[in-house]
């Protein structure tokens, strides 16, 4: 009999609308299975209902969870004893008032599993055993003084505290940048292992999902479309949705022909550096972008990309440096730029939702750069509106809607619709498609590479994904701590020897294929 | 919208929009007027020539309740509207001007702030004498801090938002971006804030009523007809009753009401 | 910035604060009309008389001269005489003081508590019933005026049940039942008003933190829920409530003025009003100053404990 | 024990005065006891309170006053003056006065009194430094002198009957020679205080060498101020205090209700409409007659005061008064007559602001009900209500329409000479009748009661029917008390047996 077995597994929000319809899988010990889907599928909720949880607002409206021996009304008492959950933002999962050694060990303390001093020492044995820094004394230390990585790993001490049968991770990998990511996938995959835990690790990537489950359950909008052994979803894919899945993961080429690019330098950037108060982001940057290229700018968190951008578009002052733009220079300041400096350059944000004023429907929004930048007024205006929301491929209908009813790729879309609507020379893209599910941020690629085609843009994407840069850019810049450490062309990116940094980068990337993590590993060793 | 209300969302509704109404029409339904003697007795009960009873004078509570409405609810809306328009422009200005001007807005309200309202209100009345348009200033006066405290740490999120920042790089100046960008997106907040303030400033005019600085005679708002009748206490006369039932149904309803509307949010 | 510096800041702005509110009350004290010499003489005075008093005051020179001498007069510790009652300020000033602090501190000592657990209790349970019945109780007591509140304890537990005194006095040798008899009802009414306020703000505060993912994270260790807002929840908290509190635990100051009125209780706030009313300028002053520190000081102490509360910085 | 009095007892106010008693009163005739200890509370108290006599000016000083000092006269239950520290006095033509002290008489700290404590009481009232409330009175001083160590004499500008009557008031109480501080309150009078805080607390405590034997009754009286009117009805109620004073008419059936006694003094207090005669359009003849027609004074009467008011007739003199004048015939409401008046007067139609202040008492009200009756006339009174404070220095006579407040005064002189004389400071309205300031002049020295009378009697008319100020009522005082509290009797001067209750009430308890 299987160890976990979930029965017709229905949730509901208390409105009334289904968030999970009869779901019904099942898990033998020791085994790991994985929940797998895009945002809204509903594969959190149903790994909080294997904890007899519903989020508020939400609840369990029928079917069953069995763990052993327990059933569904039995499951809130194991929580934190025998089934223990990792949570996706270890930063915002820890109490920020409270030291980490105090919440690592407050559920054994809790189900009084042992007392305090055994606790701690088990803690500290764990963190050992998760390749912590300074195992001994870390457990002093608060939330705000680790990186995410670490904190990552300190929830998954903090779930093995217990020795619990059931680990649920819950995204556990998707906050950290891709070279953290492989170390605490290894991290986890042996804790899994060595305690012999049986585990359900729910993610919306393929790649990872390859290297942790021998189950995958595939789930969208609330229903699970395929079920089977890693091998047999990777492999032989038979539902529609899967294969969709499985086709946005692969890399695709999207550079277009180099005749797009017009030897004729558009962006200088001549010695910048910039830094928030005495920390320095960016370090004595140079690089020129050709008018008609795409320039790919790669760099995990913290390495000045955004803050790259953010100076070129002027919401930074760099201490030192100029920017230039088709040879003019652009005054490092906001308030000394003028309206056609203004123009000319036009940022994407990564979060659509955050970018477009929630006040304004999409007509006013677009609207505004067509009356301030180029005087349209009226009739004209109009049509250009309706220009603009075809570019983007958006049906006219939306003109009258609000951002906060329209969809996460449909916002961006407008998002960049509003930058085109300024005719600019340079598209700044920053992260344009890491808040949108796979096939939604496929879907913004083919459509930025169709206008770069169309309009002959010049765009700077930042990214910190190599794999999609390596697609779609035909120049790329790589950055580590504030400094450019290479810049090549993307024809020339197979050939050359790459800067070590570079190479971990690419190493990091998990391949759609079981192994991967064990191979890699035996590579690096 | 209505109907998405919660129960006690359309009670307090329902009661607010019968005082505004009561308000607007109170005094044309008035079967006597606001000052008029119409009873031997004083502080007599529920009859059916005065519905509501008598005051200390042998007024007619019901009709001085009609016309009191239109005070109360009068001046502490319009009290509540300009310190909320106050407040929020002083933050808008905040947010989006030079840190020394922010620095010295917030420290100007601390001090207004930190003067006791009623004793303020003692000392301006003394200076200025008593008058609508007084009432009006002191209740404002005493409520544009607390507005603009909310208002501008509102506005300061929201001028960290990415859609300001992207408004910054398209070039559009501080006035646009503080009252195109930002302040839309304050209104529905302040609202409920606004709800807040109204119901201070109905309990601040009563207090101040309590210190003989409320409505001219023989005009009454609610606080002053609770204060003046407040020697029938003892004997339960309804001439105190009811306007002390009125202030709470007030301030109860558009409570109420905030509630329910900040809850859907 | 470090935690000192930070602290050493918040100091600073309060002083300019009390610098401008210096300034701002002395505007006021001299924007009401007549002055001290005039109501001290009374409607039977003669100009000549009302000037000589006048002169006799130091009323008669200009303004700025007398706002540097009083600003000079408060930095040394001299907030000068009472004009009306021929005394030093300091002296009525401690007279008043010390019964304005008494029914602060136990009305605080009685609502804050309170307030805490209602708010947390609502909190607890938002959306639930033991929140409606709450939030309802909470919001019918702030909807009454506070002097109708405080009349109606008279009559009830005064005037017919003889239970409790229906004036608050205040002497040394009072045992300690008679003293918390006399307090009750003063102390009740001023909490009808701040226990509302603040046990308003104590749940938003607690369910602003509910809603934040790590308390999720404890639910999901099997926390049990009063250990999750002690725990958890409450050193998250503290900030905001404390700030609410200073709010209105100020208000217990000069806001005290309809309770000190009807109570006939000798604080503050009553004293103000009749220097307000007998224009004697340097007592309206220096209680207006006090008044004023004591918000300020009491925001003061507010955003440090926040500061001291919050790790991440004390923990650089 | 009385001295010889050269002058008609007749001739003073308050001979044969209406003291009305409710029922409850009959219980007093029982034997006064010694001790006992009573809180009483009184309208106001603040920081101005003070225990120098000259700067009383509110009936908690008073009160204050009479416990700690004692005057050369005191006033009799008919307002007579009596023999006080003064053993005697006389006078020949009313301007130079002798009076004789009592030997024997210390004040609280052990010095004995004598003729320069007199002198320098009654001169200091004459120096602008001492603040003194009555220096107008004292003007009339032109010598103080001590003839002899217990004798002192008394030269005035001009003759005046009633000068033991004036010096029996507080603020010409005897305080000890080169008394300057008022710290500790060393008088004669029958209480030391042994606590004083302003606008808190006094507490007197039984002066046992007080100069009248087994005087006075209680062990310890303590004094406080209760302003607000509800606050200090409800402590009487519930036992906090046990006599209060300036009950408003409308507690008087809670007090009665609750068990309490209740203390009418039908007195000459007023409050007044004033119509002045130096503005426009206050100063038409016409118009002032339409004013005095549109006061409703039943209606004030019942509405304002449950009857607790005389009603009036325009005139400072209540009927109960020995000097009244019964043959002036009664201002009534009259609508029509004001309408004439008001046309006359070409005033129908004006809009005119009307200041009243809840210090002076009813003026709010009084305003309120006139408003209403102009409007029936096609006058628009606007009621213009100011606060309390500063409404005496910054309003009233200081527009055309004002309110007046008057205490009741223990001489129809000093009534008449303070608020009706052509170039008295607080001729409130602006009159100028030079007929009524040369009677004036000629009662204060005449002797005789019966041409007296008749003298302000004429007074009387003229203020009805030319003066610029219209009384509605004469209001009564109302104390309440705890009925324990023993030996109360009403006077026409004030609340609190006019101040002076600490000598001469009891406790039986």
């Amino acid at each position: 009999m299987a160890y976990l077995e979930v029965n017709h597994l229905c949730v509901k929000a208390d409105t009334g609308k289904t968030i999970v319809h009869d779901a019904s899988f099942s898990l033998n010990k020791g085994e790991v299975l994985a929940l797998i889907g895009e945002s809204g599928s509903g594969k959190t909720t149903i790994a909080l209902s294997l904890m007899g949880y519903a989020r508020r607002g939400t609840h369990i409206a029928g079917g069953d969870v069995r763990l052993g021996e327990a059933h569904l009304k039995d499951l809130p008492a194991l929580r934190g004893n025998r089934i223990a959950y990792i949570a996706q933002s270890a930063a915002a999962a820890f109490n920020p008032s409270l030291n980490i050694m105090d919440q690592v060990i407050e559920a054994a303390l809790v189900h009084r599993i042992m007392d305090r001093a055994q606790a701690e020492a088990k803690a500290i044995e764990l963190f050992h055993a998760l390749a912590l820094p300074f195992p001994d004394t870390i457990g002093q230390r608060y939330p705000h003084q680790l990186s995410g990585g670490q904190l990552q790993r300190l929830m998954a001490a903090m779930a093995f505290i217990t020795d619990p049968d059931l680990v649920i991770l819950d995204e556990p990998t998707t906050a950290l940048d891709v070279t953290t990511q492989v170390e605490v996938l290894r991290a986890f995959k042996q804790v899994v292992k060595d305690r012999g835990a049986t585990a359900v690790y729910v993610s919306h990537d393929l790649a990872v999902v390859a290297q942790m489950a021998d189950h995958i359950v595939v789930l969208n909008h609330g229903e699970i479309k395929e079920q089977g052994t890693t091998a047999e979803i990777l492999h032989a894919p038979k539902d529609d949705y899967t294969k969709l899945l499985m086709a946005a993961a692969e890399p695709t080429n999207r550079v277009v022909v180099d005749a797009l690019v017009q030897p004729v330098p558009l962006l200088e950037v001549r010695g910048v550096n910039a830094s928030y108060g005495n920390r320095p982001i960016l370090k004595d940057i140079n690089f020129t972008m050709q008018r008609g290229a795409m320039l790919g700018v790669i760099g995990e968190s913290g390495s000045g990309k955004s803050t790259l951008a953010r100076v070129i578009a002027g919401l930074v002052v760099p201490t030192s440096g100029e920017v230039r733009l088709a040879g003019d220079i652009l005054p490092a300041a906001l308030s000394a730029r003028e309206q056609e400096h203004f123009r000319r350059v036009q940022i994407v944000f990564q979060n659509a939702s955050t970018a477009l004023n929630p006040a304004h429907d999409v007509a006013q929004i677009l609207a505004r750069p067509l009356a301030f930048y180029h005087q349209l007024k009226g009739e004209a205006a109009q049509k250009r509106l309706l220009a603009l929301i075809d570019m983007v491929k958006l049906p006219a209908s939306v003109l009258t809607r609000r951002c906060t009813e329209l969809s996460g790729g449909q916002i961006q879309r407008i998002n960049l619709a509003r930058a085109l609507a300024a005719e600019p020379e340079l598209v700044l893209c920053d992260e344009v498609t890491s808040a949108l599910d796979t096939v939604v941020g496929a879907a913004i690629l083919d459509l930025l590479a169709e206008l770069r085609r169309e309009l002959n843009l010049s765009i700077m994407f930042i990214s910190h994904d190599i794999s999609t840069v390596r697609a779609i850019c035909d120049d790329i810049m790589v950055l580590y701590q504030g400094a450019v450490v290479e810049h090549v062309r993307g024809s020339d990116f197979d050939q050359v020897r790459h800067h070590d940094y570079t190479e971990l980068l690419l190493s990091s990337v998990p391949e759609l294929r079981a192994g991967w993590l064990e191979e890699r590993k035996a590579r690096t060793a | 919208m209505i109907r998405s209300l919660p129960l006690s969302g359309k009670i307090g509704l329902a009661t607010v929009i019968f005082w505004l109404l009561t308000a607007m029409f109170g005094p044309l339904l008035a079967p006597h007027p606001v000052g008029e003697f119409v009873d031997m007795d004083v502080f007599s009960g529920i009859s059916s020539t005065f519905p509501l009873g008598t005051d200390y004078l042998g007024r007619d509570v019901f009709s001085r309740l009609l016309y009191g409405a239109r005070y109360t609810v009068g001046l502490a809306a319009a009290a509540a509207m300009l310190a909320s328009i106050t407040g929020i422009g002083l933050a808008l200005t905040a947010a989006v001007g030079s840190r020394v001007l922010d620095e010295l807005l917030s420290r100007f309200m601390d001090t207004m702030i930190s003067i006791p309202s009623k004793i303020l209100a003692l000392v301006l009345v003394a200076a200025f004498g008593s008058s609508i348009p007084l009432l009006l200033v002191i209740c404002a006066f005493t409520y544009v801090p607390g507005s603009y405290r909310i208002a501008r740490s509102l506005a300061v999120n929201l001028a960290q938002m990415d859609y300001v920042q992207v408004a910054k790089t398209q070039g559009e100046g501080r006035w646009h971006i503080g009252l195109r960008e930002i302040l839309p997106n304050m209104i529905h907040p302040m609202l409920a804030d606004f709800g807040l303030r109204f119901v201070f400033i109905v309990l601040l005019l009563s207090g101040l009523s309590f210190l003989g600085l409320g409505v001219q005679p023989p005009e009454a708002d609610f606080g002053s007809l609770v204060r003046e009748n407040i020697s029938g206490l003892a004997e339960g006369a309804p001439a105190i009753i009811v306007p002390a039932i009125a202030i709470a149904t007030l301030t109860i309803g558009v409570n109420l009401l905030i509630d329910a509307m900040r809850g859907k949010r | 910035m470090s935690i000192y510096r930070l602290i050493l800041n918040r100091i600073a702005s309060a002083l300019l604060t009390l610098l401008l509110v210096s300034l701002v009350i002395f505007i006021i004290s001299d924007l009401l009309p007549g002055d001290a010499a005039q109501e001290m003489l009374g409607q039977s005075a003669t100009p000549e008389q009302v000037a000589a008093l006048r002169h006799d005051l130091g009323l008669d020179r200009p303004a700025y001269v007398r706002f540097g001498d009083w600003v000079g007069g408060i930095v040394s510790g001299d907030p000068g005489t009472s004009m009306v009652a021929n005394m030093p300020v300091a002296e009525v000033i401690a007279d008043r003081l010390p019964n304005t602090l008494r029914l602060a501190a136990l009305t605080a000592a009685f609502t804050v508590p309170l307030s805490l657990l209602i708010g947390i209790s609502a909190a607890m349970n938002r959306g639930g019933r033991l929140d409606r019945v709450l939030s309802i109780s909470t919001l019918a007591m702030v909807a009454m005026p506070e002097f109708l509140v405080a009349t109606l304890g008279v009559l009830i537990f005064s005037v017919k049940l003889r239970l409790l005194p229906s004036i608050t006095m205040v002497t040394a040798d009072q045992p300690w039942g008679e003293f918390l008899r006399s307090y009750t009802l003063p102390v009740l009414s001023l909490s009808v008003v701040v226990i509302a306020q603040m046990s308003r703000m104590t749940r938003a505060a607690v369910i602003d933190q509910l809603n934040q993912p790590y308390v999720e994270m404890a639910v999901l260790k099997g926390v049990g829920p009063v250990a999750i807002v002690r725990r958890h929840v409450l050193p998250n908290a503290i900030g905001p409530i404390i700030n609410a509190m200073a709010l209105s635990l100020s208000y217990l100051l000069g806001g005290a003025i309809i309770v000190e009125t009807i109570f006939n209780y000798p604080g503050l706030a009553s004293l103000m009003v009749n220097a307000v009313t007998s224009r004697d300028t340097p007592l309206l002053q220096a209680c207006a100053m006090i008044f004023c520190s004591a918000y300020l000081l009491l925001l003061l102490a507010a955003d440090i404990i926040a500061i001291l509360a919050n790790p991440r910085l004390h923990n650089k | 024990m009385d001295g010889p009095m050269p002058f008609s007892r007749r001739e003073l106010l308050g001979m044969g005065l209406a003291a009305t008693l409710l029922p409850d009163f009959a219980g007093a005739a029982s034997k006064p006891r010694r001790g006992g200890r009573i809180r009483v509370a009184s309208v106001a108290s603040s920081t101005a309170d003070t225990l120098d006599p000259a700067k009383g000016s509110l009936s908690t000083d008073y009160v204050r006053h009479y416990m700690a000092y004692s005057g050369l006269t005191q006033l009799d239950r008919q307002m007579q003056a009596r023999p006080g520290l003064a053993e005697s006095f006389e006078s020949r033509d009313q301007m130079v006065w002798r009076f004789h002290l009592r030997k024997g008489v210390t004040f609280h700290n052990g010095k004995s009194l004598g003729a320069a404590d007199v002198v320098y009481s009654l001169l200091r009232h004459k120096d602008p430094l001492t603040g003194s409330k009555v220096a107008s009175i004292a003007d009339q001083f032109l010598a103080v002198r001590a003839v002899s160590t217990h004798e002192v004499e008394i030269t005035l500008s001009g003759p005046n009957v009633d000068l033991p009557i004036i010096l029996s008031q507080s603020h010409f109480l005897i305080v000890p020679a080169g008394e300057k501080a008022f710290r500790t309150g060393n008088g004669t009078g029958p209480y030391r205080i042994v606590d004083f805080k302003p606008g808190i607390r006094t507490i007197g405590r039984r002066f046992e060498n007080y100069y009248k034997p087994g005087k006075p009754y209680l062990d310890e009286i303590e004094l406080i101020g209760i302003p607000d009117e509800v606050s200090r009805v409800n402590a009487l109620l519930s036992g906090d205090v046990h006599l209060i004073n300036a009950v408003n008419a409308r507690s008087s059936k809670r007090i009665l209700a609750g068990g309490r006694g209740l203390l009418e003094s039908q007195s000459s207090f007023y409050t007044n409409l004033i119509m002045r005669q130096d503005m426009l359009p206050t100063s038409n003849p016409h118009f002032v007659m339409a004013m005095k027609n549109l006061l409703d004074r039943p209606l004030i009467k019942r509405a304002l005061f449950r009857n607790y008011a005389t009603i009036a007739n325009d005139h400072p003199i209540p009927p109960f008064h020995p000097f009244y004048r019964d043959d002036l015939p009664q201002t009534v409401l009259d609508l029509d007559k004001a309408r004439y008046h008001l046309r006359k007067a070409g005033l129908t139609g004006v809009r005119l602001p009307m200041f009243a202040a809840p210090a002076a008492e009813g003026s709010v009200d009084m305003a309120s009900i006139l408003q209403e009756y102009g409007g029936r006339v096609g006058l628009n009174l606007a009621v213009n209500r100011v606060p309390a404070d500063g409404y005496w220095s910054t309003h009233w006579m200081k527009h055309p329409l004002t309110f007046g407040n008057t205490n009741p005064r223990p001489t129809a002189d000093m009534l008449f000479s303070v608020f009706y004389k052509s170039d008295a400071a607080w001729n409130e309205s602006g009159w100028k009748n030079p007929r009524f300031d040369k009677l004036l002049v000629e009662a204060r020295g005449e002797a005789d009661f019966a041409r007296r009378k008749q003298l302000y009697g004429e007074m009387q008319g003229l203020v009805r029917d030319h003066c610029g100020v219209g009384i509605p009522v004469f209001i009564s005082l109302i104390d309440g008390y705890d009925k324990r509290l023993k030996g109360l009797y009403p006077v026409p001067l004030g609340g609190f047996m006019g101040y002076t209750f600490a000598e001469h009430v009891w406790w039986e308890g």
